[in-house]
C-alpha cells in the first residue's frame, strides 16, 4: 500500500446500460494489483461526495500500461465518476484488500458472477484460462462477456429475462454444473443473496468457495472499523472483521449469511 | 523568510506540532504510518480503548451524508492490555507521541485504564466521555457536568500522566461542561466528539446503521465545532484541542484562530490520507505569510 | 392507481398535504408567492415577528458552509402590529393557512401577541424558543425544560388557537424539552430550529458574521435533526412538525418515516423556490409506489 | 420575477486571467432584464455549492436572442461555473433587483466601473452611448474595453500598474474630470472601497450617484433578510434594506458607507 496516486483517465465509456468501463494508465500498480483487490476513488469534489467509492480491478491491459474497472452508477459517487473525461486526472487509493487466493494446486474452478459483481473477475478469468469455467449471470443486457471469453473459453451465461443463454438465475446453471463436474474451488461476486445461494451449492457439493463481500467503507485501508462484516471465528463465536483490509474475499464459510 | 515555531505546549506536553489524528479514525497508526513517518504529527491519539475487549455494533457502521458521515463503530476494541502489550510498543518505536483514548462504563473503568497506562510510554490519556455511563442508566458522562468533574478528578487521581477531556457536543452549554472538566483537573479538552444523527433508507424504509443512531463528523459539522472551540476559548483558560471536519490547513487555521491550542484529524484522513502532514504544512506557510512567528501567537488570533 | 390522501390532521389543524415552509425563509409569502399559488402548501409559516419592530443583525448576515449555511437575521421583523395590518390580509386573501412564528424576550410578550393575534385568521401560533430570556440573563427559553413549560402554558391560556412550540436543538436532552412542551399544553413541535454556529475568514482573521455566531441550516444538519425527530416522535405522543435541511421529496419523506406528521421547508427555498409544491408532488408519488393510501399512514412508518 | 429557467450555455470562456464571459440563450429574459439586474445561478451540483451566486448581466445580443455575464473566479461556486460547457443546461433565476434607474431627462452621465464591477455597466453604457464617459479601473489586465467602446465611444482606463492607460485608480481620473465637467448623474459598480471614493467626489462635485452594491444572498428575491445593508431612513436614522430585492442599486447618499 502506498499513498494515493493522480491517474490519468484514458477512457470512460458507457458499455451497458448504467455500466462504465474506465481505463486508467497506471503501469506501476499494473504490476502489483492482484484479481480481487480494489481501489477506493475520490469521484467527486472537495467535500461532495465527500468519501472515496471502493471499485475493483476489472482487469490489466499489461501492455498498454492500463488498468480497467468497470462501474455501475448508482448514486451521486458513481454518477460524479461517470462524469470524467479522458485525460482528466483521478485520486485512486490502492490496490486495497486481499484479493482472491489463487493458487497452482487449483486446476479446475469455476467463477461465478451475478451483474456489476462480473467486473471483478475478469482478470481472475485470466489467471485461470482453461483451468475455470465462467458462470456469468444478468437480468437482462450483458456486458464484458467478450472480455471474458478472450481469457477463459468456457462462458456460461444466464438472463433473468432469456435474451441471452439460460434463462433464470446463474446460481442454478452452477447448482446444475456442480452436480455433474468436481471444481477446485469456487470464486464468486454479486449481490449478496447470490453469494449465499453460491455459498449454499458449494457447501452441498463439498468445494470450497470464496466470495468478494461488500460494505460501506470509509477509509477502505483498515483503520476506521467501519466496514465490518460478521464472521465466524474459529471457535463459533461471532466476530468483526474488516472487510477492507482483511477482505473483500473471504471464505464462504466462515461468513455469517444471516447476519 | 524565518521558520515558524510549530511546536505547541499543551497540558504539560510539548508537542513539536499542533496537530494530531482524532481517536477512531486513525486505528492504532499502523495503516496510515504506511504514507508517512508517524512521528511527523504532533500526536498520534489512537482509537477508543476499554478495558475489556469490545466487539462493537452490527454493520453497516458507516454512511455518507451530505458533507458528512455517520458511523457507530460502537468502540471495538481488543482492550487495554493488548493495546500495551501489542500495539503501543510498534508505536513507540516509530518515535510517534501516543495519547490514548479510553472509555468506560463506570468510573472505575476509567481509573482502571489510567493505572494500567501510568506506567507506559504514552503521552497523555484522553478521556471519551461519550460512552454510555451504566451507573446513570445509560446517560453519557460527557452530558452532565457534575459526571464530567467527577470522572476527571478520579481519573486524575490515579496518575501523574496528563488527561485531556474529550467532550460531547450533544450539549446545551459546552462552556459548562468544560468548565467541570477544568475543575476536575482536566489539563485540556478536546471538543468536539461527534453530533448524534441518524439517517433513514426510504427505499428499505430503515435506518442505514445498523445501530439506528450513529454520530455525525466531517465538514458538515465544522461551523458547529468551531463556535464550541471559540466559546471555550473565550471563556475558560484551559488549552482546547479543537477539532471537527477539518479536511484541510484552512479549517485547522480557523480552529486555531478560534482559540485551540492544537487540532485533531479526523473524517479527512478517509479522504486523503496524507491529510495530517498536508495540514502540517499548510499551517506553517500561512503563519509564514500572515506574520506569526509561532503557531502558539496564532491562537485565538481574531481580529 | 388510487390518488392518496395528502392530508393531515395536526395540532387540531386539518392541512391540505403536509408540507410548509420555515419560519424565517419565506418572508410573509409576498416574494415566493410569485412563483406558485400560495394555498398549495399545507401551511405557510410566516418569519418570526416580535411584539415591536426589530432591526435586526448588522451584515453579513448569512454565509454558505459545507452543504448548509448560517444566519444570522437576528428576527429583523416590522412588529405584529404591522403583520396583522399588512401583512397577514394580504396573505387570507390568497386562501393560506398561516401560521405565525412569535418570539418574545419575556413571558409576557409572548403573552401579548398571542392576545392580538388570537382574533385574527392565524390558523397557530408558533413560539419560536431559540431567542434569548432577559428574565433569565439572556439564556434562550428553549434551552431549559422548565421555561418551555412554562411559556407554552401560559400562552395557552391566552387563547384557543393551536399553540405550536418550534425546539432549539442546541439541547442535551431533546426529549426532555418536547415533554415540557407537551406537558405545558402545546398542540405540536416543530424542530429543528438552527444549530448554533460560526464560521471565520482566515483573510480578514475575523469572523463572517457581523454578529460572530449564527444558526446552521440546510442539508449539513439534516442527520442531526431526523435523529432528534425520531427520539420525539418515539418517545412523546405529540404531533411533530419535523424541519432541518429537506431539499427534496426525498428528504421530507425521511422525516415523515422518522415520525413527523408534517414537515417545513426552509433553506431549500432558496436553492430551488419550488422545492415545496415539487415536495408535495414527489411525497404523493412515493406514498403511491410504496402502497400507502394516505400521508398519515406514513408517519413513523419505519421498518 | 418568474421561476427559475433552465437556460442553455453557447460560451462559456476566459476573457482575462480568471474572468469569464458567459452566454446564454434566454431570448424572453433579453427583453426583460433591466441594466443593473441580476441572475441568481445555481453554479454546483444539489448541495454542493449549495446556495446560488449573484450575478449581475452584463450586456445583451438581442438579434442572437443571448444574454452574456461576466464573472470573475472567486470561490467554489463561480469556479463550478466555469466548468460548464457549450450546450449545458444552467439553472437561473431571474431577473432580480432593481437595476438602474435610467431616465430620459439625463443629458450627460459618468459610468464608472473597477475590475469585474465593470461588468454590470456594459449595457447601461448601451443605454446612454454618447451621452456616457466611462470610466473603468483594472489592476493590470484589462477586459470588456471592446464591448464598452461599441457601446459608448468616450471610455477613459486606469491601471493600476500602468500598463493601460491611466496610472492609477480610476477614481483619480474621475475625480479629475468631475472637477471640470458636468454630469446629470454618475453610475458605478466596483469594490466598496472604490464605490465610497466615487460617492464621496460626488458629494463634492454636487453630483447624483448610484451605486450597485454586493452583499452575501441566500434566496436573493427578498424573502430571508440575509442580505441587508444599512441606508440611512428620511429622519437620518440607520435602517436595514436588502441589497436582492430593495436594490443592488442604491443612491450613494442613502448608503451608510462606515457601517
Ligand atoms: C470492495 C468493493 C468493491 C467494489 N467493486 C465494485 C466494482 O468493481 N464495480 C461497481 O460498480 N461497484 C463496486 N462496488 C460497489 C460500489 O462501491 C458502490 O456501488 C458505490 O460505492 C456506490 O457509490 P454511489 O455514491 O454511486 O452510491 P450511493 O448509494 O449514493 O452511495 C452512498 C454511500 O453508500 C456506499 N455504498 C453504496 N452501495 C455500496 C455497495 N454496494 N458497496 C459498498 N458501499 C456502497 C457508498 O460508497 C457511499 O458511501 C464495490 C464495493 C466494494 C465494497
Ligand atoms: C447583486 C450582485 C451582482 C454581482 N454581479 C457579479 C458579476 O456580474 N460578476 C462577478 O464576477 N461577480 C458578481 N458578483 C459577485 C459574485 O456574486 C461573487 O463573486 C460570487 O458569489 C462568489 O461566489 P464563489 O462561490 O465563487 O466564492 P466564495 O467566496 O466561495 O463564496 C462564498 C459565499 O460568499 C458569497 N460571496 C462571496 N463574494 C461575494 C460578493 N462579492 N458578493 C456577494 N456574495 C459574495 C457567495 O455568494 C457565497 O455564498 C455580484 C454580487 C452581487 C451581490
Ligand atoms: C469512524 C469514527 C470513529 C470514532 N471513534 C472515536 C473513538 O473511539 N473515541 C473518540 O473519542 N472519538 C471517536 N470519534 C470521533 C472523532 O475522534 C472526532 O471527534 C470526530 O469525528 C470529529 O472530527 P472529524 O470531523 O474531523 O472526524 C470517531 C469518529 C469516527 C468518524
Ligand atoms: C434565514 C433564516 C431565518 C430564519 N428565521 C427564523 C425565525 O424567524 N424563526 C424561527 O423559528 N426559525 C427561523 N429559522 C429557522 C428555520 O425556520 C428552520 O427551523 C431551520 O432553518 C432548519 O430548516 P432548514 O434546514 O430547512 O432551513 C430561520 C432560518 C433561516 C435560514
Ligand atoms: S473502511 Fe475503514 S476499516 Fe474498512
Ligand atoms: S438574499 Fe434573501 S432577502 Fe436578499
Amino acid at each position: 500500500m502506498k499513498g494515493p496516486k493522480m491517474l490519468k483517465v484514458i477512457e470512460n465509456k458507457p458499455i451497458a446500460g448504467y455500466v462504465y468501463s474506465l481505463k486508467l494508465h497506471a503501469p506501476e500498480l499494473c504490476e502489483r494489483v492482484l484479481p480481487g483487490q480494489f481501489f477506493h476513488i475520490k469521484c467527486g469534489g472537495d467535500k461532495f461526495p465527500l468519501l472515496r467509492r471502493p471499485i475493483s480491478l476489472s482487469y490489466t491491459l499489461m501492455e498498454e500500461g492500463c488498468m480497467v474497472l468497470v462501474y455501475r452508477v448508482q448514486g451521486q459517487g458513481t454518477k460524479n465518476l461517470s462524469s470524467r473525461r479522458p485525460g482528466d486526472p483521478l485520486d485512486v487509493l490502492g490496490p486495497l484488500g486481499n484479493g482472491f487466493e489463487i493458487t497452482n494446486r487449483h486446476q479446475r474452478v469455476a467463477i461465478v458472477g451475478g451483474g456489476i459483481g462480473i467486473a471483478p473477475l475478469v482478470e481472475l478469468a485470466g489467471v485461470y484460462g482453461k483451468r475455470a469455467v465462467v458462470f456469468a449471470g444478468f437480468r437482462d443486457e450483458t456486458f464484458l462477456i467478450e472480455g471474458l471469453q478472450q481469457r477463459s473459453p468456457d462462458v456460461r451465461i444466464a438472463t433473468e429475462d432469456g435474451s441471452v443463454g439460460y434463462k433464470g438465475f446463474v446460481t442454478d446453471i452452477l447448482a446444475q454444473h456442480l452436480k455433474e463436474h468436481r471444481f477446485d474451488v469456487v470464486f464468486a461476486c454479486g449481490p449478496r443473496p447470490m453469494l449465499q445461494r453460491v455459498a449454499e451449492a458449494c457447501r452441498k457439493a463439498l468445494v470450497m468457495c470464496q466470495v468478494s463481500l461488500e460494505q460501506r467503507m470509509a477509509c477502505g485501508v483498515g483503520a476506521c472499523l467501519g466496514c465490518s462484516c460478521a464472521v465466524k471465528d474459529t471457535d463459533g463465536s461471532l466476530q468483526y472483521v474488516r472487510v477492507c483490509k482483511d477482505g473483500p474475499v473471504f471464505w464462504s464459510e466462515e461468513v455469517c449469511w444471516d447476519e | 523568510m524565518n521558520r515558524v515555531d510549530m511546536s505547541v505546549s499543551i497540558a504539560g506536553l510539548k508537542l513539536k506540532n499542533p496537530v494530531m489524528t482524532a481517536s477512531g479514525t486513525f486505528g492504532f497508526g499502523e495503516e496510515y504510518g504506511e504514507f508517512y513517518e508517524l512521528k511527523r504529527l504532533g500526536a498520534v491519539v489512537v482509537k477508543g480503548i476499554t478495558l475489556k475487549p469490545r466487539q462493537g455494533n452490527p454493520p453497516p457502521r458507516t454512511c455518507e451524508t451530505p458533507a458528512g458521515m455517520l458511523n457507530s463503530v460502537g468502540l471495538q476494541n481488543p482492550g487495554v492490555d493488548y493495546f500495551l502489550e501489542k500495539e503501543l510498543p510498534r508505536l513507540l518505536d516509530k518515535g510517534a507521541s501516543v495519547i490514548v483514548n479510553i472509555s468506560g462504563a463506570t468510573v472505575d473503568e476509567y481509573c482502571a485504564m489510567m493505572e494500567k497506562l501510568e506506567p507506559s510510554g504514552v503521552a497523555a490519556v484522553e478521556l471519551n466521555l461519550s460512552c454510555p455511563n451504566v451507573r446513570e442508566g445509560g446517560i453519557a458522562f460527557g452530558l452532565r457536568p457534575d459526571a464530567v468533574y467527577d470522572v476527571t478528578r478520579r481519573v486524575k487521581e490515579c496518575g501523574d500522566r496528563p488527561v485531556i477531556v474529550k467532550l460531547s457536543p450533544n450539549v446545551t452549554d459546552i462552556v459548562e461542561i468544560a468548565s467541570a472538566a477544568k475543575e476536575g483537573g482536566g489539563d485540556a479538552v478536546s471538543l468536539i466528539n461527534t453530533l448524534l444523527a441518524m439517517d433513514i433508507d426510504i427505499n428499505t424504509r430503515k435506518p442505514v446503521l445498523g445501530n439506528t443512531y450513529g454520530g455525525l463528523s466531517g465538514p458538515a459539522v465544522k461551523p458547529v465545532a468551531l463556535r464550541m472551540v471559540h466559546q471555550v476559548a473565550e471563556a475558560l483558560d484551559i488549552p482546547v484541542i479543537g477539532m471537527g471536519g477539518i479536511l484541510d490547513w484552512r479549517d485547522a487555521v480557523q480552529f486555531i484562530l478560534a482559540g485551540a491550542r492544537a487540532v485533531a484529524v479526523g473524517t479527512a484522513n478517509f479522504v486523503n490520507p496524507l491529510a495530517p502532514v498536508d495540514i502540517i504544512d499548510g499551517i506553517e506557510k500561512y503563519a509564514m505569510q500572515q506574520g506569526f512567528s509561532s503557531v502558539e501567537a496564532m491562537v485565538g488570533a481574531l481580529l
